[in-house]
C-alpha cells in the first residue's frame, strides 16, 4: 500500500488531463471486473492488465467466473438484476449491443476521440463497440480464426514444403497425408470447432459470400453455391479428422500433431500459446493463413472486449476512465498480445521485435492488408458475427451436418435459413 | 445338490464383485491419475498405473493451483463450501423435520394440499429457478453473499427434508403422541423429547442427502457468489473446463476432484450403514 | 358428585358419524367398562373424553367443570394405551416422570412419586431400563405406573391388556381390580373382551354403532340385556335368541317354537301381555339348557337333535337343532351325546328374556 | 384463550417455512409460466406475446431430438438401473459376507457430483484417452469403443454413466424392502416347495411393488432433470445428438438469452414431469385409501 502511493499520485496526475476526472483526485480509481475464468494465457493476460492497472494507482477487483461463457453471463445478469453491475465485464461481438439495452453503460467517446482510436482499428470492430453511436466498450485483443498450423514433421513425411494457397491444394496435401498414414486434420470436435471449420472454409472460398451469408444473413447467399461448396469442404475436413474426436478439445491432439502423426490444424492464433504451454516447439509448426481461393487475403476476426457499466461511485468511474485509457495504449496492447499470442487491436503496432512470433507478424500483416481492402470478416463460431440466439441456432445446424452424413449440403444450407428465421421469430 | 449350491454361490459373488469393480472404475481412475503427471497421461491413457507418485498434483490442487488468479488451490473454496453447507444442511433438516412432524402427526386444515405443493418442489428443474432467485435476492439485498446460498438451499431443501421426514414420522404410533399430550407435553416438547430421539435414522438420511446435494451444487454457487466467495464446485469446474485457449490438466484435476469429494465420500462411508435403514422409511410411502 | 358426565355427544369424521349421541354419567370411584365390537366407537369416545379428539357437538364434564376446551394435560386424567405408548428413547423412570417434568414438579417430589408407584407395581428393578429391554407384562406395568403416578381424578384405559398373552392377562386383570379397590379411583376402561368387562366393571356400557346400548352393572347386562344386540354380544357362547310365538294357557305364559316345542315361562309380566299371540324373540342362555331333567326347579322340556358336540373339559357345548332353530346348550362333561342323536333337554326358563321383534328391545 | 393460543402457535411456526417453500414452488412456477407467454429475452419483460415462444421452441430441431433422446434415455437408464438394482439387492440379501463393503461401493456414486462424474466418464469413454486406448495398449489393437464419438451411440454412454450413479440407490431401496419382508414367508415358501426363483418372482416381487414404484418415480424425475451429466460428458454432442430437454431449457434461457423461449421449454419440461407425477400421485392416493379401508 505504502509503495503504491507514489504511483497513485502519478496516476491521478495523468488522469487530470481528462475533464470530469479531475474532481475525483481524492479517490483511488477502482474497477470491479467480471470475466470468464481461464487458466491459460488469456487469464495470464488479464492478470497482467490488472497489474498494470494497479501500477497506475488503481484497485483491481477481478472476479473470474469458472465454467462456460454462459455461466459468466448468468453471473453478469444476476449482478445487473441486483442493480450492482461490475464497473467492467467481458462481453463480445453483437452481444455488446444486446446487453447495453438492459442496463446503462458508460459513454467513453471523449477518451476514444482523444486517443484517435477510430482511425486505427477495423470498422467492423468499431461498429460492434458503439452500438448506439457511442463508445461503450473496448476490444482487448484480436485473434484471427483463419490461421493454418502445419506440422513440419508431417510435411516432411509427404514431401510438402509450402503451405497450400487454395482449397484444391489443401485437399491434395490432405489426401497425400492420409495416404502416408497421417491424420490430415488435427482439429477437435467441440461445437465451436465444428462451426469454425465451416467459417474457415466459406471465408476461404469467397469473402463476399461470407459477408452476405454469415454477417448479413442473406437467405440467397446462405443457400448459394459458395455455401454449398464450403459445406462440402467442411465434410471433407471431418473425414480427415480423427474419427474419435467428437466433443473433444483440439489440444488433445497437439502432441500427435507436433510429432507429425497429424498434419494440419485450422485454429485461432491462440493455439500458439497452447502449444507453448504444452512444452511444444513452435519451430515444428508452420503458421500461416488458411487457403483463400480468391488469392487475396481475408481476415476472420475474433476479439475479446470489455464493456463498461454505469456506476455512480466516484472511485469506480475514475477506475473505468483509467482502464479505458490503458486499454487503448499501445504498450498495454503489446503486453497483452504478447502474453496470449493474439495481435493488438491497433493496426499501428510494430511487431518486428523479438517478443513477437512469425505467426503474429503474419496475422498482423494480413489484418493490415484486409483492413485496407475491406476484407475483414467477423467470426461466427466465436460469437462475433451474430447475436447468441442466431449463432446458437446456426451452429446447431452446422454441428449436426458435420456429424451426420445423412444430411446433404443442400439440406444443411436450407436448414440454416430456417434456423435463422426461427431464431429471429 | 451341494455342488450346484456352491456353484451358484460362486456365481453370486462373481456378479456382485464384478458390479463392484464397475462401480469402482471411475474412482480408481481418478485415484490413479491423481498420482500421474499430465505428460504421462497424454502418452498412455487415463487408465494406467502411475510410474511414480506425483504427490505434487495434490499439493498443487490443494494449495498452489491458480484458480481465478488466486494461486491458493482449492483450499479456500473448500472452506467456503463448508461455511455454506453446514448451516444450510442443519437449518433445512431441522425445518423439514418440524414440518414433517406437523404434517404427519398433528394434521391441520389444508395439510395435504400444502404437502403436495412442497413435494412438487423436489421436482422443479434448477435452471428454471435461477432468474427468479436473482430477483428475490435483489429484493433482499443478499447478492454475492454466502447467506444468499444458505437461504436458497434452505428454502429449496425444505421440499426434500419435509418429504422424507413426513414419510418417516407417519410410522410413529399415534398413541405415543396421545400419551405425551395426556402427560401434558405440548407441540415443541413432544417434538424435542419424543420425536427427535426417534429420528436419527431419517435425520442421517436427510443430512447426507442435503450435505451432498448442496456441496455438489454448481449453478447457484457460481451465479450468486463472486471471486473468493465461491464454493469448491466452482473451483473444480474452473480446473475441469478447458476454454479454447487452455490445456486439460488431468492429473491436478483428478487430485482436486478427490480432495473436493472427500467430505461427501466420508459422509457416505460413515453414515452409509444408517442410510439404508432410513432411506426406505423416507422414500417409500 | 359425578366424576364424569357426557352429554349428547356426537363425533363426526368427515361424513361418517362415529358417535351418535352418547350420554353417560359415571360416579366417583366407579370402574366403568366401555365394551363393544371393533368399530363401535368406544375408543373414539375415550379419546374425546381424554381431549385427544374434539367432539363435534355435546359436552364433557370431569368433576364439575366442562372440559371441552381444556387440553388433555389439564383435564386431570391419566391414560393407558393398548400399545402402551412408552417413549422408546426414555428409561422407565423418565417415562413415569415425563408428565411431572412437563408440569414442572420438583425433582424430589418426582423421585418420591416414582418410588411409591414402582413399589406398588413391583417394577423397582426396572427403573433404569429402556422400554425395548422389557417384556410385554413389564411394559404394561410401566404404562400403568405412568398413569398411576399422576394420581388423577379419572383413569382412562384403552384396551390395555389386549397385547398380553392369555395367562398374563388373567393376572393383570386381577391386579388392576385390586389396584382399583386400593386406590378407589374412577376408571373408564375400553375393551372388547367380555371377561375383562364382567370381572372388573362396576358398570358396563355396551356400545354399538356409535350408541350406548346398555349401561348397567355386569349381572344386569348379562341377565337382563336391554336389547337383542346386547343379548347376542355378551356371553361365550352368547344367548340363544329364537323366534317364538307367545301364547297363554290359563294364567301361564307359553313360548311356542316352530309349533312343536312349547316352553312354559315362569310368570306373566304385564309388559308381555300385549305380545300374546304375536311373534317375539325368546332369549335363553346356553347354561339354562341341560340334558338332565327334573333337578331344576321350574323346567320346561324340549326335544332337539345334536349337530355338534364340543367338550372343553369343564363342560361340553352342544349345538342343537330344535324345531328348525339352532340353539346352543351347555351340558355336563359326562353327558354322552352322539351326533345326530335326538334327545330331550330341560330348559330353565326363569331367566329367559323376551324381545320385541321390531324394536329389538327387551320386553321382559 | 391460552388453550387456543397453545393450539395455534404450532400452526404459525410450521406454516412459516412451509409457506415460504410453497411460495417459492408456486411463485417460481407461475412466474416461469407467465414469462413463457411474453417476448422476454435477456431480462424479463411483462408484455403479452401469446404462444409465440412455444411455436418457436417446437420448431427448433433440438427440441424434437431432446425429447426423443429423453424417451430412449429414460427407458434405458430407469429400466436397467431398476432391474439391476433389484437383482443386486436380491443377491446381496443371500447372506453375503462382505455386504457392508459392497453396499458402500454401490452407493458411493451418489456422493459425487454429476459434473465430476460426467468429466471422469468422458475421459473413460474418450477413445483416444480412455478404455479404447487402454485395451489397445494391452495388445488388442483392433478393439473399438468409440460410442461417445458416434452420434448414433453417444446417448448410450450417458445412459451407462447414469446407471452407474443410479443403480446403487435402487439397490438400497430394494434391499431395505427385502429386509422388511416377513421371514416367515420364506419358510412358508420353502415348505410349499417353491425354489428361490419362484420365491422371488411370485412372492417377493409382488410385495415390492410400492418400492419399485418409488424407485421408478425417483429415477424418472432424475432422468427428466438430467443436465450436469450431459453438459460435462458430451456437451450435447456429437452434433446435437445427445441433447436433453433440460439442456434445451438452459440453452434457450442462457446460451441464447431468449428467456421467453427458455421458460416455454421449461414449462414443457414441467409438463413432462407431470406425465410421471400425476399417475404417481393418483396411485399414492389410491393406495392410501385402500390402506385406510383395510385398517
Amino acid at each position: 500500500m505504502v509503495v503504491q502511493r507514489r504511483k497513485l499520485l502519478a496516476g491521478t496526475a495523468a488522469l487530470a488531463a481528462f475533464p470530469g476526472i479531475a474532481r475525483s483526485q481524492a479517490v483511488k480509481p477502482r474497477v470491479t471486473f467480471i470475466s470468464q475464468w481461464s487458466s491459460g494465457s488469456d487469464g495470464a493476460a488479464i492478470t497482467g492488465l490488472g497489474k498494470r492497472f494497479e501500477q497506475e494507482g488503481g484497485i483491481w477487483q477481478h472476479s473470474p467466473v469458472p465454467g462456460f461463457t454462459t455461466d459468466m453471463m448468468n453471473k453478469l445478469r444476476a449482478e445487473i438484476i441486483a442493480g450492482n453491475p461490475p464497473a467492467a465485464s467481458q462481453l463480445k461481438g453483437p452481444e455488446i449491443a444486446v446487453w447495453s439495452k438492459i442496463a446503462p453503460t458508460v459513454n467513453i467517446d471523449p477518451l476514444v476521440e482523444a486517443a484517435g482510436y477510430e482511425k486505427l482499428i477495423p470498422s467492423e470492430l468499431i461498429d460492434l463497440h458503439k452500438p448506439q453511436g457511442h463508445w461503450i466498450a473496448l476490444p482487448m485483443q484480436v485473434y484471427r480464426t483463419t490461421t493454418l498450423f502445419m506440422s513440419r514433421p508431417a510435411m516432411k513425411k509427404v514431401g510438402v514444403t509450402k503451405a497450400p494457397k487454395t482449397w484444391a491444394e489443401f485437399n491434395e496435401i490432405a489426401t497425400a497425408m492420409k495416404g502416408a498414414g497421417i491424420t490430415p486434420v488435427a482439429n477437435g470436435g467441440m461445437r465451436w470447432d465444428d462451426g469454425m471449420r465451416l467459417e474457415i472454409a466459406l471465408s476461404g472460398i469467397s469473402c463476399d459470400a461470407y459477408r452476405a451469408a454469415i454477417m448479413n444473413l442473406d437467405p440467397k447467399a446462405m443457400k448459394g453455391p459458395e455455401m454449398i461448396e464450403a459445406l462440402v469442404q467442411a465434410r471433407k475436413f471431418q473425414k480427415w479428422m480423427d474419427p474419435n474426436t467428437a466433443a473433444q478439445h483440439y489440444s488433445v491432439h497437439l502432441p500427435a500433431f507436433l510429432k507429425g502423426d497429424m498434419g494440419m490444424l485450422m485454429m485461432g492464433g491462440w493455439a500458439q500459446g497452447v502449444i507453448k504451454n504444452l512444452g511444444g516447439n513452435l519451430d515444428d509448426v508452420l503458421i500461416t493463413s488458411v487457403p483463400q481461393n480468391e488469392g487475396k487475403p481475408v481476415f476472420v476476426l475474433n476479439a475479446d472486449s470489455m464493456i463498461f457499466w454505469k456506476r455512480k461511485e466516484p472511485d469506480l468511474t475514475a477506475g473505468q476512465q483509467l482502464l479505458a485509457k490503458l486499454m487503448m495504449q499501445k504498450d498495454v496492447q503489446e503486453q497483452y498480445s504478447q502474453t496470449t499470442g493474439s495481435i493488438p487491436v491497433r493496426t499501428d503496432v510494430d511487431l518486428s521485435g523479438s517478443k513477437w512470433t512469425d505467426g503474429q507478424r503474419e496475422a498482423s500483416a494480413v489484418l493490415n492488408e484486409s483492413f485496407k481492402s475491406k476484407r475483414v470478416l467477423l467470426s461466427l463460431a466465436h460469437n462475433m458475427a451474430q447475436t447468441n440466439p442466431i449463432t446458437a441456432a446456426m451452429i446447431d445446424v452446422i454441428t449436426e451436418y458435420v456429424h451426420n452424413d445423412k444430411v446433404t449440403p443442400e439440406q444443411a444450407a436450407a436448414q440454416l435459413v430456417t434456423a435463422v428465421d426461427n431464431a429471429r421469430g | 445338490m451341494a455342488s450346484t449350491l456352491r456353484a451358484s454361490r460362486w456365481l453370486i459373488y462373481a456378479v456382485l464383485i464384478g458390479t463392484a469393480l464397475f462401480m469402482l472404475m471411475p474412482l480408481l481412475v481418478v485415484v490413479l491419475n491423481s498420482f500421474r503427471t499430465a505428460v504421462e497421461i497424454g502418452r498412455s491413457s487415463v487408465i494406467g498405473w502411475p510410474t511414480g507418485f506425483a504427490w505434487e498434483n495434490y499439493i498443487s490442487a490443494w494449495g498452489h493451483y491458480c484458480i481465478a488468479q488466486r494461486c491458493e488451490g482449492i483450499k479456500p473454496y473448500m472452506w467456503n463450501s463448508f461455511a455454506l453447507v453446514i448451516p444450510a444442511t442443519i437449518i433445512s433438516t431441522l425445518l423439514g423435520a418440524i414440518a414433517g412432524y406437523s404434517i404427519s402427526l398433528w394434521r391441520f386444515r389444508g395439510d395435504t394440499t400444502m404437502y403436495a405443493i412442497v413435494v412438487m418442489g423436489v421436482f422443479l428443474p434448477e435452471q428454471m429457478k435461477l432468474i427468479p432467485w436473482a430477483l428475490v435476492l435483489r429484493e433482499l439485498g443478499l447478492n454475492d453473499t454466502i447467506t444468499a446460498l444458505v437461504l436458497i438451499h434452505t428454502v429449496q431443501g425444505i421440499s426434500f427434508t419435509t418429504l422424507f421426514c413426513r414419510n418417516y414420522y407417519v410410522g410413529i404410533p399415534q398413541d405415543l403422541i396421545k400419551a405425551a399430550k395426556v402427560d401434558g407435553a405440548g407441540y415443541f416438547r413432544i417434538f424435542w423429547r419424543i420425536v427427535m430421539p426417534l429420528s436419527p435414522p431419517i435425520l442421517i438420511v436427510t443430512v447426507i442427502w442435503q450435505f451432498t446435494g448442496i456441496w455438489n451444487d454448481f449453478l447457484m454457487g457460481v451465479t450468486f457468489t463472486a471471486g473468493s466467495q465461491q464454493p469448491v464446485t466452482a473451483a473444480l469446474i474452473a480446473i475441469a473446463t478447458t476454454a479454447p485457449t487452455d490445456v486439460p490438466q488431468y492429473g491436478v484435476q483428478s487430485a482436486a476432484v478427490l480432495l473436493a469429494a472427500l467430505p461427501t465420500l466420508l459422509v457416505y462411508f460413515l453414515g452409509g450403514r444408517y442410510f439404508l435403514r432410513g432411506l426406505t422409511a423416507g422414500a417409500v410411502k | 358428585m359425578a366424576a364424569l358426565t357426557v352429554r349428547n355427544l356426537h363425533k363426526r369424521f368427515g361424513t361418517t358419524e362415529v358417535l351418535k349421541g352418547i350420554d353417560l354419567t359415571i360416579e366417583n370411584g366407579e370402574f366403568t367398562v366401555l365394551l363393544g365390537p371393533s368399530g363401535c366407537g368406544k375408543s373414539t369416545l375415550l379419546n374425546v373424553i381424554a381431549g385427544l379428539e374434539a367432539p363435534t357437538t355435546g359436552t364433557i364434564e370431569i368433576g364439575d367443570r366442562v372440559v371441552n376446551d381444556i387440553p388433555p394435560k389439564d383435564r386431570d386424567i391419566a391414560m393407558v394405551f393398548q400399545s402402551y405408548a412408552l417413549y422408546p428413547s426414555m428409561t422407565v423412570r423418565r417415562n413415569i416422570t415425563f408428565g411431572m417434568e412437563c408440569r414442572g414438579v420438583p425433582r424430589q417430589r418426582q423421585d418420591e412419586a416414582v418410588k411409591r408407584v414402582a413399589s406398588l407395581l413391583q417394577i423397582d428393578g426396572l427403573l433404569e431400563r429402556k422400554p425395548s429391554q422389557l417384556s410385554g407384562g413389564q411394559r404394561q406395568r410401566v404404562a400403568m405406573g405412568r398413569a398411576l403416578v399422576r394420581d388423577p381424578r379419572l383413569f382412562l384405559f384403552d384396551e390395555p391388556l389386549s397385547n398380553l398373552d392369555a395367562l398374563l392377562r388373567v393376572d393383570m386383570r386381577t391386579e388392576i381390580k385390586q389396584l382399583h379397590r386400593r386406590i378407589s379411583s374412577t376408571i373408564v376402561y375400553v375393551t372388547h373382551d367380555q371377561i375383562e368387562a364382567m370381572t372388573m366393571a362396576s358398570r358396563i356400557a355396551v356400545m354399538d354403532r356409535g350408541l350406548v346400548q346398555q349401561f348397567a352393572p355386569p349381572d344386569e347386562v348379562y341377565n337382563r340385556p336391554a336389547n337383542l344386540f346386547v343379548a347376542r354380544f355378551l356371553g361365550t357362547p352368547p344367548m340363544n335368541t329364537v323366534r317364538a310365538r307367545l301364547a297363554t294357557e290359563g294364567d301361564r305364559l307359553l313360548a311356542l317354537i316352530g309349533g312343536a316345542v312349547r316352553l312354559a315361562l315362569p310368570a306373566q309380566p304385564a309388559a308381555a301381555r300385549p305380545y300374546v299371540g304375536r311373534e317375539v324373540f325368546l332369549g335363553i342362555r346356553p347354561e339354562c339348557i341341560t340334558d338332565r331333567g327334573g333337578d331344576v326347579g321350574l323346567a320346561a322340556r324340549m326335544e332337539g337333535e345334536v349337530e355338534i358336540s364340543e367338550p372343553t373339559g369343564a363342560e361340553t357345548m352342544v349345538l342343537l337343532k330344535v324345531a328348525g332353530e339352532r340353539m346352543r346348550a351347555r351340558v355336563a362333561p359326562d353327558a354322552r351325546l352322539a351326533i345326530g342323536q335326538r334327545s330331550t333337554f330341560s330348559v330353565d326358563t326363569r331367566t329367559a328374556c323376551l324381545f320385541d321383534p321390531e324394536t329389538e328391545r327387551l320386553i321382559a | 384463550m391460552r388453550a387456543r393460543l397453545g393450539r395455534y402457535l404450532p400452526l404459525v411456526i410450521i406454516w412459516l417455512p412451509l409457506l415460504i417453500n410453497a411460495a417459492h414452488v408456486v411463485g417460481f412456477t407461475a412466474w416461469t409460466t407467465w414469462l413463457s407467454f411474453t417476448p422476454s429475452d435477456l431480462l424479463p419483460e411483462y408484455s403479452w406475446a401469446g404462444v409465440r415462444s412455444y411455436r418457436a421452441v417446437l420448431r427448433t430441431p433440438s427440441t424434437e431430438i431432446a425429447y426423443i433422446n429423453l424417451l430412449l434415455y429414460s427407458v434405458g437408464f430407469v429400466g436397467v438401473s431398476t432391474v439391476a438394482g433389484f437383482v443386486l439387492a436380491v443377491l446381496i440379501d443371500q447372506r453375503i459376507r462382505i455386504e457392508n463393503l459392497l453396499r458402500t461401493i454401490y452407493l458411493y456414486p451418489l456422493a459425487v457430483s454429476f459434473v465430476v462424474t460426467g468429466a471422469v466418464w468422458s475421459w473413460l469413454f474418450n477413445p483416444g484417452l480412455g478404455i479404447e486406448k487402454f485395451v489397445r495398449g494391452l495388445g488388442w489393437s483392433s478393439f473399438h469403443f468409440d460410442w461417445i464419438a458416434n452420434r448414433d451411440y453417444a446417448l448410450w454412454t450417458i445412459v451407462i454413466a447414469a446407471i452407474w450413479r443410479g443403480v446403487g440407490f435402487a439397490m438400497a431401496l430394494f434391499l431395505a424392502g427385502l429386509r422388511s419382508i416377513d421371514p416367515d414367508l420364506h419358510k412358508a415358501a420353502q415348505i410349499d416347495g417353491a425354489g428361490p426363483w419362484r420365491y422371488y418372482l411370485r412372492i417377493v416381487l409382488p410385495g415390492m411393488a410400492p418400492v419399485a414404484i418409488s424407485v421408478l418415480v425417483i429415477q424418472l424425475q432424475y432422468a427428466i432433470k438430467t443436465f450436469d451429466l450431459v453438459r460435462a460428458m458430451t456437451g450435447g454432442g456429437p452434433g446435437i445428438s445427445t441433447t436433453l430437454p433440460a439442456l434445451v431449457v438452459y440453452d434457450f434461457m442462457f446460451q441464447r438469452a431468449q428467456l421467453g423461449r427458455g421458460t416455454a421449454s421449461a414449462v414443457l419440461l414441467l409438463l413432462s414431469l407431470l406425465v410421471v407425477l400425476v399417475p404417481y400421485y393418483a396411485y399414492a392416493h389410491w393406495r392410501a385409501r385402500k390402506d385406510k379401508a383395510h385398517g
